[in-house]
């Protein structure tokens, strides 16, 4: 028992979990040839899932663009979400980006530096027409922000 | 979205545009190429000095600098005509014969006109007078009386003093047909056939057709600035990035406008040309992620 | 194509009837009674109301807008009217592209024009500048020219561009002075180093400034002549160029070397390449004490302001290598060539300077270093330390790169940031005079601010407040390679880069940087 | 035309202490080497510890599983219970994180039987007598609570650097070289303070979904447990390496030498010279370059003195090459239109933009590049881009 419980520890100095995490292995077995963005793609993976607990979080491949995207909800019921990673120095086309769209989902396209900081970008098909700046709207960020600060 | 003037009334030949070269930039001259031009929702950018105060910058005045899309689309819907050039020369002595003549007559005129300012100041001078104090009153309407008589002989209008116009466009025939032709076979504008321009030129005339006003958006590092109505009046929603599907851009160019749009309020659009003839929109807005 | 007011004004009346698109005729001419009235309106600008978001299709939203529109074509369809007596007149000369006075000049002639020959001229841009602003009119044939006409037969790429144009216009009516700029009244780095005093002769700039290319045309075979010799003159100091020559410059001792180094001649107590020499005096290890008291060896000052010898005593022959004797040497041939004056440096200079001095590694400054006596002492430290070192990784150490510092081995944080600074910083002004001039990065005006106005001199307008680089928002942005090119041409005054993106101008700087050093203990 | 230096902005509410301004020690009996992997394509630090020297000693790297310091726990909300503070997990949380431990096992080759008794076994509740008796207690004030607002995870080296069951197993000496002088030092020992004490990573309080018939609070064994990594950049690491000598890139077990990890960094980034001189550069002048704040204005790097906590970044900086001529191959292909955006987002965050030129001898063959020998002989030209305004107002001002 001690054996199996050490195995599950993935903590393990020899071996970094990430290459033992399933949802890397699943990523892994898409096959995409792409190892750069599939790291990007688990990091991408690793901030939905751990730091933001969005639900069912799970790995697509793109044949067209032979990359893995993600698929999850915000929260539980909420409407699924394509997410797009990409490390940052990569260039990219409004091709790839409309083959994403196409799949139906709202888009967050996620660029990841090379420190894996992540900055997520809404994308979505046609024009979306911005909020009004003026207005009694206009302190809805700052508040936001606020209440994230109380909320930690 | 306000309706905007069909292109297809350009038969109705007000909606023909006169579109002079400057160093092969089209500029628009004329108050009433202006007005069509703008019934046609086509901003364009106002370069001269505003005549009223020409020593600013906040309100300037003709003439009326075309984009490129705005010129090339006046030119697709034949609403552009070429306004003769400089350099046609029509009889020079007859000319200036007339414009002497003319400017003569002026003089004539203004003298009459300023004669007859100048009297109806007295007058009004004098019935002022009338209801200030009694005493005295009498001798004031004495001497405007007298000044009033005395002007008719004595007032001289100097030739200094006459109003002259400095003409902003240049008088002439509104278009040749022949230079329309002209203007739609080679037109001397720097011809930019390329396939970025081509997007632009789609974008725009997509966008327009949909009922938007279009500026440039240099300084939001998109092509154009995309207003739901007249500039006038409104706020721009969107800043339009122009490209074609394939051309590949730095996702760091990507995030640096949109990050620009979300610090401006407003939504970036890439847009590109589709195989089917129509145009692919994606907005692109800040997620909210932190 | 010419103004054709009374004629045209007649046929219009006349074709009034004549419909059909073909042959219309067209003007904007006021009437006598227009022109009486148009003296008493407004200068007033409408102040534009707050936009909206959203079109809604209100009749609210219908009736602002209108009222905006009319506002707008009131504001934009309102023609030039001036008093007859407060107009210049002024002709067109199409050969020479310029503009000749014919009536006395205004309060612009302060700023603006340029006189020849008895006559006084306006040089296209400033003639359709003060058009626009209704101070003068000029004829073409004996008939006024419009604005379009300005436009049109004025600007072109003989002359300035329409976008050169937009930006003159944009800073004129800002109130800024603005001229041309020309490269060839600008003294070279060569000569500003040596203080060439710069020629102030009065007649000698105007007929430049008339001269002078138009910001788009191509430079003539003289001025490239010139610049050739100057590049040349140039090139022989290159090898002085860089952080070495500035760290001469900054001990007085050596500074009569910097200069003497341009010449093909080499003074025989300093060796051959001074950079090699600079940084052997600061880097190799020296042993314990020198054997050479150079505060009691006299070295030559000949750019001294004090009366000296024309010629110098012959060195000590102890100083020397024993097979080597020096005569007696004239240096007055030298001090007629070189600069005389102090080098005078800011206190901020001399602070850097210092700063750097003290940043300096020096080996001699190891305490450990410092007690050998000998080479052998030095010797047996320098394996001692070897030997610590083995203690270490062997894929870090026992490789041809080791890193640049060993942890093991604790340094402050300044000498660490000094030891693993192997790149060099570089500034604008290096390797600048060898660039060759470009057709496309060209600086086309001066900008003297509005506030000098005042006390402006044409003929003598002083240091330029800023130059201005006018490119197509659709061009390149300037490289590396352009903006060493502009700065080397400007000297000390900031080049601007105008970019006119169809009706918006943006002004931008590319300013020469070094970043601090930061020590934190 | 020199650009004047402007003052960084400090900030404001600064609540750290600085430690040192790289991970490089004073005193030479201490730990002077960290260790790091290279995977696919990253270079990540493992060990806890040394997370927190890297990455609080000159600002190196990024938690993986943290916003900006690697501060990941397992749960954000801490609670006490029955005198212990523990990190709370929802049942259906729980569950996930034990279908992945089972997925693992099963993927270790344990058949389906074997799994579920491991998972069974790990999954049964603990007492807290047992966990106290376990004498993995931490001191309660230096623990994270609820209230404190510098987030549960500034201190370093805690308890929630990882959450191993297995903690008794000390930190394994990564290296099998000969690094003897490597005196792995202990955590931060159990303090004397009173309040509640913090159990030794490894154990939640699982608390029941608000909906759920059965109302559960118990503490368990964390089922799996995703360690807090540090990614560093290509950058980062070839400095920490090449620059200062305290780290050691391993890949597949082996430690890479110097040039070994410069052409294996060549491989993977094309610009890797480039973007490293312009890296070392900057460093070497005491400033603190970060690239994932780069990505957030789409520039390369963002420069900060000090530290991101200390002060707002200065510089957002573009790094572009030229060769002696001054000319060629740009890394950025600026148009005017980017560049306008560029400085637009700069100057709206009070920031200066700045161009890195890279600047490479025409003579440098590609083989001198093979060495990072080679940055010797680079320069670097740094220009910063402003915008100048033209029309503080003359309205009305008589032109002459």
């Amino acid at each position: 028992m001690r054996a199996a419980l050490e195995a599950a520890d993935m903590c393990d100095q020899t071996t970094n979990w990430i290459l033992q995490h399933p949802a890397y292995q699943q990523m892994k077995d898409l096959e995409v040839g792409d190892s750069e963005q599939l790291h990007a793609a688990f990091l991408v993976y690793m901030d939905l899932t751990e730091v933001r607990r969005w639900k069912e979080v799970s790995c697509v491949k793109s044949p067209e663009l032979q990359m893995v995207l993600l698929e999850a909800k915000e929260k539980e019921g909420a409407p699924v979400q394509t997410i797009f990673p990409l490390p940052v120095h990569r260039s990219l086309s409004h091709r790839s980006i409309r083959q994403v769209l196409d799949r139906g989902f709202p888009v967050l396209l996620c660029a990841v530096a090379a420190d894996s900081t992540l900055v997520y970008q809404r994308m979505t098909d046609g024009l979306v027409t911005p909020d009004p700046p003026a207005g009694p709207f206009q302190d809805v960020g700052r508040r936001q922000h606020r209440k994230r600060r109380q909320q930690r | 979205m306000e309706d905007s003037p069909s292109m297809d009334d350009h038969q109705d030949s007000s909606l023909v545009v006169g579109v002079g070269l400057c160093d092969s930039a089209p500029l628009l001259w004329r108050l009433q190429d202006l007005k069509t031009a703008r019934r046609l929702g086509l901003v364009g950018a106002l370069l001269g000095s505003l005549p009223r105060t020409p020593r600013q910058n906040q309100r300037l005045g003709r003439p009326l600098l075309l984009l490129p899309e705005e010129e090339q689309l006046l030119r697709d819907e034949e609403a552009a005509g070429a306004l003769p050039g400089p350099n046609q020369d029509v009889g020079g002595a007859e000319l200036r014969r007339q414009f002497e003549e003319d400017q003569q007559r002026s003089f004539e005129e203004q003298s009459v006109l300023a004669l007859e300012d100048r009297k109806s100041a007295l007058r009004r001078a004098m019935t002022s007078s009338h209801t200030g104090s009694e005493s005295g009153a009498e001798a004031v309407d004495e001497a405007l009386r007298g000044r009033l008589e005395a002007l008719d002989h004595s007032f001289s209008f100097p030739q200094s003093a006459m109003a002259v116009q400095l003409s902003t466009a240049r008088a002439g025939l509104s278009y040749c047909p022949e230079a329309w032709a002209h203007l739609q076979a080679s037109w001397p504008i720097r011809e930019q056939n390329n396939p970025r321009s081509d997007a632009r030129y789609q974008v725009f005339r997509d966008l327009r057709g949909r009922g938007f006003y279009l500026t440039s958006a240099g300084k939001f590092g998109g092509d154009f600035l995309v207003y739901p109505g007249d500039p006038l009046r409104f706020h721009a929603h969107f800043i339009a990035v122009c490209l074609t599907l394939d051309e590949s851009i730095c996702l760091l160019d990507v995030l640096a406008v949109a990050r620009l749009g979300s610090n401006v309020k407003k939504t970036v659009l890439l847009c590109s040309p589709a195989p089917d003839g129509g145009v692919c929109y994606t907005s692109l807005q800040w997620s909210g992620m932190v | 194509m010419l103004l054709l007011l009374l004629l045209l004004r007649l046929v219009n009346m006349a074709d009034q009837n004549k419909t059909g698109t073909e042959g219309k005729l067209f003007s904007e001419i006021l009437s006598p009674s227009e022109l009486f009235a148009a003296r008493s309106r407004s200068h007033k600008i409408p102040v534009r109301g707050q936009k909206d978001f959203f079109p809604n299709d209100s009749d609210e939203q219908r009736q602002r807008l209108e009222q905006s529109l009319n506002e707008h074509w009131s504001l934009t369809s309102e023609e030039r009217v001036e008093r007859l007596g407060n107009l210049v007149k002024a002709i067109w000369i199409p050969s020479d592209q310029i503009v000749e006075l014919q009536s006395p000049a205004g309060k612009f002639w302060q700023t603006m024009g340029f006189s020849a020959n008895g006559k006084q001229y306006l040089l296209p841009e400033e003639a359709l500048y003060l058009m626009e602003c209704g101070n003068v009119q000029v004829f073409y044939r004996d008939l006024p020219l419009s604005i379009q006409d300005g436009y049109e037969r004025f600007l072109s790429s003989a002359t300035v561009s329409l976008q050169q144009y937009q930006v003159f216009g944009h800073l004129k009516r800002l109130g800024y002075v603005v001229h041309r700029f020309d490269p060839s009244s600008e003294p070279s780095s060569y000569a500003k180093q040596l203080n060439l005093p710069q020629s102030r002769d009065r007649a000698g700039r105007q007929l430049k400034r008339k001269r002078s290319p138009s910001p788009t045309a191509t430079c003539s075979y003289t001025e490239a002549q010139v610049e050739s010799t100057i590049e040349k003159m140039e090139e022989d100091k290159c090898s002085l160029e860089g952080d070495d020559a500035k760290k001469l410059a900054a001990s007085p001792d050596i500074q009569t070397a910097t200069t003497s180094g341009a010449d093909e001649g080499r003074s025989w107590w300093m060796t051959d390449d001074l950079g090699a020499s600079d940084k052997e005096l600061h880097h190799s290890p020296t042993s314990g004490s020198s054997r050479w008291d150079f505060s009691s060896i006299p070295f030559p000052d000949v750019g001294s302001s004090e009366r000296h010898p024309s010629c110098l005593a012959p060195p000590e022959p102890s100083l020397l290598p024993g097979d080597l004797t020096v005569g007696v040497c004239d240096i007055a041939s030298w001090r007629r060539k070189i600069n005389l004056r102090m080098v005078k440096m800011s206190s901020k200079e001399q602070k850097r300077e210092k700063d750097k001095r003290r940043r300096r590694w020096d080996v001699n400054k190891d305490r450990e270093v410092r007690r050998c006596r000998n080479w052998a002492e030095y010797h047996e430290l320098l394996a001692r330390r070897q030997r610590k070192r083995k203690g270490r990784p062997a894929h870090l150490w026992n490789r041809e790169v080791t890193p640049l510092h060993d942890p093991k081995q604790p340094i402050s944080t300044g000498e660490l940031l000094d030891k693993i600074s192997v790149i060099k910083s570089t500034h604008l002004l290096e390797g600048a005079s060898r660039l060759k001039g470009s057709e496309q990065w060209r600086i086309c005006f001066n900008v003297y601010q509005p506030d000098t106005v005042v006390d402006f001199k044409k003929s003598n307008p002083g240091k330029p407040y800023s130059r201005m680089c006018v490119c197509s928002f659709d061009g390149p942005v300037p490289d590396l390679r352009a903006i060493k090119l502009l700065a080397f041409q400007s000297g000390d005054i900031p080049v601007v880069f105008a970019v006119v993106d169809h009706g918006d101008i943006s002004f931008y700087t590319f300013k020469d940087f070094q970043l601090p050093i930061d020590v934190f203990p | 035309m020199q650009a004047e230096f402007r003052a960084p902005r400090r900030r404001t509410r600064v609540q750290e202490e600085y430690e040192a301004p790289l991970p490089v020690s004073l005193r030479p009996e201490e730990r002077s080497l960290f260790r790091a992997e290279l995977i696919n394509q990253h270079v990540l630090v493992w060990d806890p510890e040394q997370i927190q020297k890297i990455h609080n000693q000159g600002f190196f790297g990024k938690g993986v599983l943290s916003r900006a310091r690697p501060d990941h726990s397992i749960s954000d909300q801490w609670e006490e219970h029955e005198g212990l503070f523990l990190p709370l997990v929802s049942q259906a949380r729980y569950e996930e994180l034990l279908r992945w431990a089972g997925a693992t096992l099963s993927a270790q080759g344990l058949d389906e039987e074997a799994v579920n008794q491991t998972l069974l076994q790990l999954s049964q509740p603990i007492g807290t007598e047992d966990l106290r008796g376990e004498g993995q207690m931490m001191n309660g004030q230096e623990g994270p609570g609820p209230e404190d607002e510098a987030s549960p995870c500034t201190e370093r080296a805690g308890p929630e650097g990882g959450a191993s069951p297995c903690t008794e197993r000390a930190n394994p000496n990564p290296d099998s070289d000969s690094f003897s002088d490597f005196d792995s030092e202990p955590g931060p020992g159990p303090g004397s303070g009173s309040g509640s004490l913090v159990p030794g990573p490894g154990f939640v309080l699982v608390v029941s979904d608000s909906e759920a018939a059965v109302q559960i609070r118990e503490v368990r064994r964390t089922p799996l447990s995703l360690s807090e990594y540090l990614q560093l950049s290509l950058e980062e690491a070839f400095f920490l390496v090449y620059g200062l000598g305290c780290l050691s890139v391993h890949m597949h077990q082996e430690p890479l030498s110097i040039v070994q990890l410069w052409r294996k960094f060549r491989s993977l980034h094309p610009d890797f010279v480039s973007s490293y001189a312009a890296y070392h550069h900057f460093r070497s002048r005491g400033w603190v370059p970060k690239e994932g704040g780069g990505a957030k204005y789409g520039v390369n790097l963002m420069l900060y003195r000090k530290g991101p906590p200390f002060y707002h970044a200065s510089y957002s900086v573009v790094i572009e090459r030229a060769d002696d001529a001054f000319e060629g191959s740009v890394l950025h292909p600026f148009s005017w239109r980017s560049l306008a955006a560029l400085s637009r987002i700069t100057a709206s965050v009070s920031k200066e933009l700045m161009l890195c030129y890279v600047v490479y001898p025409t003579d440098q063959s590609e083989a001198e590049l093979d060495s990072p020998e080679c940055l010797s002989r680079l320069k670097v030209q740094e220009v910063i881009v402003g915008r100048w305004v033209s029309s503080r107002e003359r309205a009305e001002q008589d032109d002459i």
